[in-house]
């Protein structure tokens, strides 16, 4: 404990640094409206020159007050809800929400229902991880791998939308199960798009795993230890890149994860680059998993048996998946009512995003807009 | 290639020389007493041109204009400019000046009055074809050694300037 | 008036440029010619960017605007010039003004001794590739005065880049300049030459491009000075001081319209003018490919029948494309500029197999194609590489291209001294 | 304690029984070595999937109705309708030393498989420092907290915690009077910080010796604290919104 406190006591804002020369401090604001802050996040630097000493995120500019929405829905009708918070990874939120409630109501959904929903989320994985290393490249200044990502995501997207009709906000599980059937050719879908996937994947890292200038910018870029991590909560791949292996599917796997043959890639150094790896490695073995479950996608009815007015007994619970972005949780109250007494959401984004303080001191200016790209976060789900 | 309307384009490049020596002197700001002394070493390259210097005029707008006045600039960007404009332009050293000014200007009275018997009349030879060359000849050969040292010191400067500039090497 | 059809006509035939001739009519004829080549130059290379970059990065690019969008480039001009020239309330008012035009001024001065031919130069300086130099070192100031008179951080931070940037690769540059220079002195007189002209003449006259000069030294130089340039240019993969996720637009960040406009006129116009450069010193500058393993007549004709060809080739492409478009009234608009534009192409390209034309032109022609190329890599660059962080940049530029320019310096120097007196005494 | 975390391979006491039962590192696994800083290695999920592994097994007591693990592969009918299941007494060693050291303080319970206790506000700061340091607690998920307006104490908050090396999640949670404050826990999970300053902007709990306690979705001048259940849907802070919007009202 004194180990993880004492890396922490240097955190403080105050850096007692003296000024070389009486050089001035330069406070820069970055955003709201900033293309690279990925949504309305406002960041106060303070500059030495282009030297990071310390920066304040200010954030809830898009606060819509989803958990007290929450309070005045139905357990149903808050569904739809959760899927605009982490809008690029719509249906992992739909799902934590549906376990959780499924929890509260003790129902389970049929393993048909499982087999779609661990199909859907891992494509959702890939496509919010392509989303990411699109903008993440842009930010460094490389234009074309966006291109190149949004064109594959789209083959995502064209899947969901065949499915449920929507792309972005799906609202694709219900509480117990699906809300549909799969359509006919389904699975023929999702083999041809892994199958398409599997060398796209080749092609990202061809134009940026080797590449010098990507390297440089990105080894030894916004490192953040283990016990950094663990102290200030992040999980997910920035988590995994430092070198815990540490994976929701794995320790406590939700859905039927446990079914499924794969691995948890982790980094060494826990840099920007270890963390770019870890998603690369991640997309492949969404890919695995997508294909295990495809394979194996049983028969049978796609909904347990849920009441039609849902009144979960009095109790309250926590329930938390592995979302793209790190563990997305879950707490709902419940009084006996239609109406969740309290939803609370732990989201991936919010939490990690307090580690860019951390991993951004005695980085450049340049870095912060690396350091954001790497954290990974979606302002939807960070102000919920 | 023949001269055209020489007069003329003296007597403008020494205008704007004056006018920016003015201005460099007089503005409050000191960005645009940079960009006005900017203009001065332009004009100046301008009059070397005209002397059939042509490698000199080269040099001053790369190293002057473009180089160390670029520097300068960024230093005094970097300088409060607020504070720098409160400040009172003039000391009260004022008639240190003016003496200077008065010995400065009998000079050049005297000059112009005798300038014939000081500086003896050279024929006029153009070499502005291999002018290049000429230099290079003479800075190569003749004053080799002071070249040299210009150099040394030049490198000495740089070494200070490191050691001051690093806090610890 | 006849006297002054004289003087018109005095300077045709002559073999020197109409600087050297003190020919004032001509001299001004070519400034337009030059002035006009640019802009549409700039213009294509707005287009041409915008496609290349959209076929590498699997999109389209602009196609609404004329056939393939081949107007795009003029209703985007029409766009900013109609656009609301706003300044910043706190701006200092005369820099914020003058500033654009500085470094419009700068990349466009430049090219009074650009050399597209023998004699079709503005002028022929004895300091020549100084003067370019010198000249295109200004266009800093003007983006120092940019950044600092907008009072905003962000072009602050964009001008303090960029200055420092320009500042630091100048060095490199000079270094790999001054290495072809020496390499002009390798004739019998001893005597090199500052001039462009010259410059390639020292080629003509020495059988080689100087790239492939004490190979690999020549190739060395103008690989420093390819990546010296492309920082000089603020292009991407160095394209800090306009890095738009950081620091939005950099420098030009609070422009708009009209002055925006000047500052990606002049951007262009001096991605043309280190490249004209480049391609004078090391590439032989207006000469054609081979002039000393294909030589002879024959072979001068053979060359001499490229411009037109490659004129033709376009148009074929257009006619093909246009041949391609589908054949609904809706394209029909399209399909015909398209073949009309190719169709100017292939009279354009018919009327350079005219032996006068051809004989006349083909300098030219070559000039601008390999020049043509370096604009290519220069896109290709920013749609392959991430952007340089700063302290990163000034590492490669002090670090790894200063030393290597001088050491090439050195070699030069020594090989070149080597072959007068031993080799050659 | 952050020795176990530093050690990625060291892999966590318990939890994972049986470390390579699969086949090592499959060809589609990591590819981009070239740097060669990620490695993949197979995990295996560990055999017993329970939430709540070894240490600590579900009591089955009451009525079996509740069934105790959640990813229990049960036929999915299974009757949605269990008669109202209770938290049921939660027993570990772990909470039997806490409950030898705090006494009746400490109330621990299971529900829906989930392990919770409900903790005095007295014994709060020390009963973290606990969690942290000797049960390895080492991960704070979250912090947040529910507005009870017709019961004396209004506010249960809850803290949610995680030990990397026991793979055990449980909760902590409080009763406080509306208006009392609960000591920070930034000095034992930094992440607390922003969980803190979350609760402070939606429920006006204050946290002491938080090192920056103020809004963080909010706006800094905001009046009133939504998540309160007083504090209706529709319900704003009009004087804010036309001060600094120059609106009527933002809805």
């Amino acid at each position: 404990m004194t180990d993880a406190n004492s890396s922490l006591s240097n955190l403080d804002l105050e850096t007692p640094e003296k000024p070389f020369l009486d050089a001035n401090e330069l406070v820069i604001n970055m955003g709201p409206q900033h293309p690279a802050t990925h949504g309305v996040l406002r960041v106060i630097l303070r500059l030495d020159g282009e030297k990071v000493l310390g920066l304040e995120c200010v954030i809830g500019y898009l606060h819509r007050g989803v958990e007290k929405i929450g309070e005045h829905r139905t357990y149903t009708m808050f569904n739809p809800y959760v899927d605009r918070m982490d809008y690029v990874a719509a249906v992992s939120n739909g799902l934590g929400y549906c376990e959780t409630v499924e929890k509260l109501l003790n129902v389970e959904a049929p393993p048909r229902a499982q087999h779609v929903r661990v199909i859907l989320t891992e494509l959702n994985r890939i496509a919010s991880h392509q989303l990411w290393l699109g903008t993440h490249a842009l930010d460094i200044g490389a234009i074309t791998p966006l291109f190149y990502t949004f064109r594959d995501r789209e083959e995502i997207l064209k899947i969901y939308e065949k499915y449920c009709g929507a792309r972005l906000t799906t609202h694709a599980f219900r509480i117990g199960g699906l809300q549909y059937e799969t359509y006919a050719g389904f699975e023929k879908d999702v083999k041809n798009f892994l199958n398409f996937f599997r060398p796209k994947i080749d092609e990202y890292e061809e134009l940026l795993t080797t590449n010098r200038i990507w390297l440089e910018r990105t080894k030894n870029i916004g490192r953040i230890s283990a016990a950094d991590c663990i102290a200030l909560g992040v999980t997910g791949p920035v988590l995994r890149a430092s070198g815990v292996k540490w994976d929701l599917r794995k320790a406590q796997p939700y859905a039927n994860y446990k079914n499924f043959d794969f691995d948890i890639p982790t980094g060494l150094n826990g840099d920007t680059y270890d963390r770019y790896l870890v998603r690369m490695a991640e997309m492949r073995q969404s890919v695995r998993i997508i294909e295990q479950a495809v394979d194996a996608l049983p028969e049978g009815p796609i909904i347990a048996k849920v009441p039609k007015v849902m009144k979960p007994a009095a109790g309250e619970v926590y329930h938390s998946i592995e979302a793209p972005k790190g563990e997305l949780g879950y707490f709902i109250v419940s009084d006996g009512s239609t109406q969740p007494y309290r939803v609370r959401v732990r989201p991936p984004s919010f939490v990690n995003l307090q580690a860019l303080d951390v991993m951004c001191r005695g980085q450049l200016m340049a870095d912060v807009i690396a350091v954001i790209g790497t954290l990974d976060i979606v302002l939807g789900e960070v102000d919920r | 290639m023949a001269p055209v309307a020489t007069p003329f384009f003296f007597y403008l490049f020494a205008g704007i020389m004056l006018i920016g020596g003015i201005m460099v002197i007089t503005r409050k700001n000191p960005v645009h007493s940079a960009l006005a002394l900017i203009v001065t070493l332009l004009a100046q390259a301008s009059i070397y041109l005209m002397l059939y210097a042509p490698f000199v005029a080269g040099v001053q707008i790369i190293l002057y204009a473009g180089g160390i006045m670029v520097l300068f600039l960024f230093v005094i960007m970097l300088v409060s400019i607020d504070r720098s404009m409160k400040d009172r332009q003039f000391n009260s050293q004022w008639i240190v000046g003016a003496i200077a000014a008065i010995a400065l200007g009998g000079l050049f009275i005297a000059v112009y009055m005798k300038g014939m018997s000081i500086f003896p009349d050279h024929a006029l030879s153009i070499v502005e074809n291999d002018n290049t060359q000429n230099v290079a000849t003479m800075l190569y050969g003749q004053y080799m050694f002071a070249f040299e040292i210009a150099s040394l010191l030049l490198l000495v400067a740089i070494i200070g300037a490191v050691v001051m500039a690093k806090k610890r090497i | 008036m006849g006297q002054f059809i004289q003087y018109i006509e005095s300077y045709l035939g002559s073999d020197q440029t109409p600087g050297g001739a003190g020919n004032m009519f001509w001299a001004l004829v070519y400034i337009m010619l030059v002035f006009v080549g640019l802009s549409v130059a700039v213009i294509a290379m707005n287009w041409l960017e915008r496609k290349i970059l959209a076929h590498m990065q699997v999109r389209l690019g602009p196609m609404r605007v004329g056939p393939h969008g081949l107007l795009q480039p003029i209703a985007d001009a029409i766009k900013l010039l109609l656009k609301e020239d706003i300044m910043p309330a706190e701006a200092d008012g005369f820099i914020f003004w003058t500033a654009p035009f500085i470094v419009v001024l700068a990349a466009f001065t430049v090219f009074v001794v650009v050399p597209f031919g023998p004699t079709h130069a503005i002028t022929d300086m004895n300091i020549g590739i100084l003067f370019m130099l010198g000249v295109s070192s200004l266009s800093v100031l003007g983006i120092v005065m940019a950044g600092w008179a907008s009072n905003s951080h962000y072009p602050l931070i964009g001008a303090l880049r960029s200055s420092a940037q320009m500042v630091s690769y100048e060095v490199a540059m000079g270094l790999a300049v001054v290495s072809a220079i020496l390499m002009t002195s390798l004739n019998p007189e001893g005597t090199g030459t500052l001039s462009m002209i010259g410059i390639v003449q020292a080629q003509l006259a020495q059988g080689e491009w100087f790239i492939f000069k004490f190979f690999p030294l020549g190739l060395i130089a103008f690989f420093i000075f390819a990546v010296a340039m492309v920082a000089e240019t603020n292009r991407a993969p160095f394209d800090l001081a306009e890095a738009e996720s950081e620091l939005t637009a950099g420098f030009h960040t609070e422009y708009s319209g009209f002055r925006w406009s000047l500052f990606f006129l002049a951007e262009y116009s001096a991605m043309i003018a280190v490249s004209s450069i480049a391609v004078t010193l090391w590439l032989g500058g207006w000469l054609r490919p081979f002039p000393n393993l294909l030589s002879g007549a024959t072979w001068d004709q053979v060359f001499s029948f490229f411009p037109g060809a490659t004129f033709l080739f376009f148009a074929a492409m257009c006619f093909f494309n246009a041949a391609r478009m589908p054949k609904h009234p809706l394209f029909r608009i399209q399909t015909i500029g398209l073949a009309g534009f190719g169709a100017a192409l292939g009279l354009i390209g018919l009327a350079l197999f005219i032996p006068v034309v051809r004989v006349r032109i083909q300098d030219i022609f070559w000039f601008a194609a390999k020049v043509a190329c370096f604009m290519y890599l220069y896109i290709w660059y920013r749609g392959t590489f991430p952007r340089y962080r700063f302290d990163q940049l000034m590492r490669m530029g002090w670090k790894v291209l200063l030393p290597m320019g001088l050491g090439v310096l050195i070699l030069t120097a020594s090989v070149a001294l080597l072959q007068q007196k031993i080799w050659h005494p | 304690m952050p020795d176990d975390i530093k050690s990625p391979s060291s892999p966590p006491p318990e939890g994972e029984p049986k470390p390579t039962a699969d086949k090592p590192a499959a060809p589609s696994g990591v590819k981009a070595t070239a740097s060669g800083s990620v490695q993949a290695d197979v995990k295996t999920p560990p055999e017993k999937d329970k939430a709540s592994p070894a240490t600590a097994p579900v009591p089955p007591k009451p009525a079996a109705a509740a069934p105790a693990t959640p990813q229990a592969t049960k036929p999915a009918a299974a009757p949605a309708k269990p008669a109202a299941p209770a938290p049921t007494p939660w027993d570990s060693p772990m909470v039997a030393k806490l409950k030898a050291g705090y006494g009746s303080g400490v109330e621990p319970l299971t529900y829906a498989g989930q392990n919770y206790m409900i903790v005095d506000r007295s014994l709060i700061p020390e009963i973290l420092q606990v969690l942290r340091n000797e049960d390895q607690f080492d991960y704070c998920v979250d912090i947040t907290a529910v507005h009870y307006p017709q019961r004396e104490k209004q506010f249960d908050v809850i803290w949610v915690l995680y030990s990397f090396a026991r793979n055990e999640r449980i909760r902590v949670k409080t009763q406080i009077l509306d208006g009392e404050s609960l000591p920070s826990s930034v000095p034992i999970w930094a992440t607390a910080n922003w969980l803190e300053r979350e609760v402070y902007d939606m429920f006006g709990i204050k946290f002491d010796g938080h090192p920056d306690l103020k809004r963080i979705l909010l706006p800094d001048g905001w009046k009133g604290y939504p998540l309160r259940k007083d504090y209706g849907i529709l319900q704003q802070d009009n004087e804010w919104v036309q001060i600094n919007l120059g609106i009527e009202s933002g809805q």
